[in-house]
């Protein structure tokens, strides 16, 4: 199972901080995008913003790192902290 | 010498505290640089009463450790502070701490700045916005400032 | 509002309470960038156990004042203040301390270390460092360092 | 009268803190220099140092710089503060 975290404005237009996923359903965070677009117009919508962030295993990462069993994905919008 | 470095915490700070922690037993640094950021009354135009601060625990202490680490490869630093709070904060309240002590100040200087300006665009935290205008409360999470792109982009 | 921006003062200071002054009724600035200069326990390879710093009355508080004015012309920043010790002090012992709050932290940050480095090469302070070497007590004015000066003509 | 004050280092080769001139005796402030060299040895070899700045009323001045009477006029080393 891949776990999937998310954050912030992310996680309020998306109503869900948590998921997870059969590691057999995606070799790459783009494959997981892809995966949580197909979910509803909600989701699309969301996962459209191209400002959208991701890590893995909290590391920044592109949408081609490849992912893997045991990782916990995270998806954020741009950092406002500071 | 082992030393936390880094806290994320609900609670407040003290500034003193942290300046006496930084110099204690520390006769070879003669520079200290400070930065307190608080939450300020105005953010375009809008009223703000209150701010919540939501993070990502794990990868926000990962982070502010490999910020440090790079600040210390490129200058000669002592010792380093980072608070960052979370949770909601009011008008006045400090958000932030860097604290840096150096041979040089220079050097404490431009390595405090190079924290916080990383810490901005790279440190996974969100901030919330609790806004009265005409009466009316409202929330919205902050949008993120070009501007501090650029410049973290200016140390690389 | 009158405020003292200028304090050359042979009594030591408290970075807390300057801060409380810079941040009270301030609600505007959400940065605060603060330095602080301490004696070392050494220069050069000597073992310093005092310095005594001298200084030019009337002149100092004029030039500070003019840097002050400078730094606000530059940058966008709130409130300032520049504390200087003269006397005898001792190893750890705080020498100086430049406060500056802004809107800004990239404000805060520049105008604070153009103040530090103006103060560094223009304002007229002088120290004697008494040096301990093999057991050996010796008195020696210290001499500027053209590395300050450099530093001093990058903000032109 | 135009007054002469001396610090740091400067002060303590000279043995002296401050004195006066009689302002007909000099225009410039390098005139004022060349007035104290005169003096003897010690104060020639001091005052060659061409490291040394002038003050003419707190503000720094060149060699060049006019004086009068009432006027403060200070030599010091480079500063060394902060």
């Amino acid at each position: 199972m891949i776990k999937i975290v998310f954050f912030a404005a992310l996680r309020e237009q998306l109503d869900c901080a948590e998921l997870s996923l059969a590691a057999d359903d995606a070799k790459t965070v783009d494959d997981i995008k892809q995966l949580l677009s197909d979910k509803n117009e909600q989701w699309q919508q969301t996962f459209s913003n191209a400002s959208l962030l991701s890590a893995v295993n909290h590391d920044m990462v592109d949408g081609s790192h490849l992912v893997k069993s045991g990782d916990e994905v995270a998806f954020f919008p741009p950092v406002t902290g500071g | 010498m082992l030393k936390q470095e880094i806290s994320i915490q609900a609670d407040d700070f003290s500034l003193a505290d942290e300046v006496v922690l930084l110099e204690k037993d520390n006769v070879t640094d003669g520079a200290i640089v400070t930065f307190t950021g608080r939450v300020r009354n105005n953010n375009n135009g809008n009223s703000v009463t209150t701010l919540t601060l939501e993070h990502y625990p794990g990868m926000t202490e990962k982070l502010l450790a490999k910020i440090i680490i790079q600040a210390k490869e490129r200058w000669n630093i002592g010792r380093v502070k980072v608070i960052h709070r979370i949770g909601k904060l009011s008008i006045g309240d400090q958000i932030v701490f860097v604290g840096v002590t150096s041979k040089h100040r220079q050097d404490a200087f431009a390595a405090n700045e190079f924290i916080m300006d990383y810490l901005k665009v790279k440190a996974p935290f969100w901030k919330k916005e609790q806004i009265t205008d005409d009466g009316q409360t409202s929330e919205n999470w902050l949008d993120a400032k070009n501007c501090d792109t650029d410049k973290a982009d200016l140390w690389s």
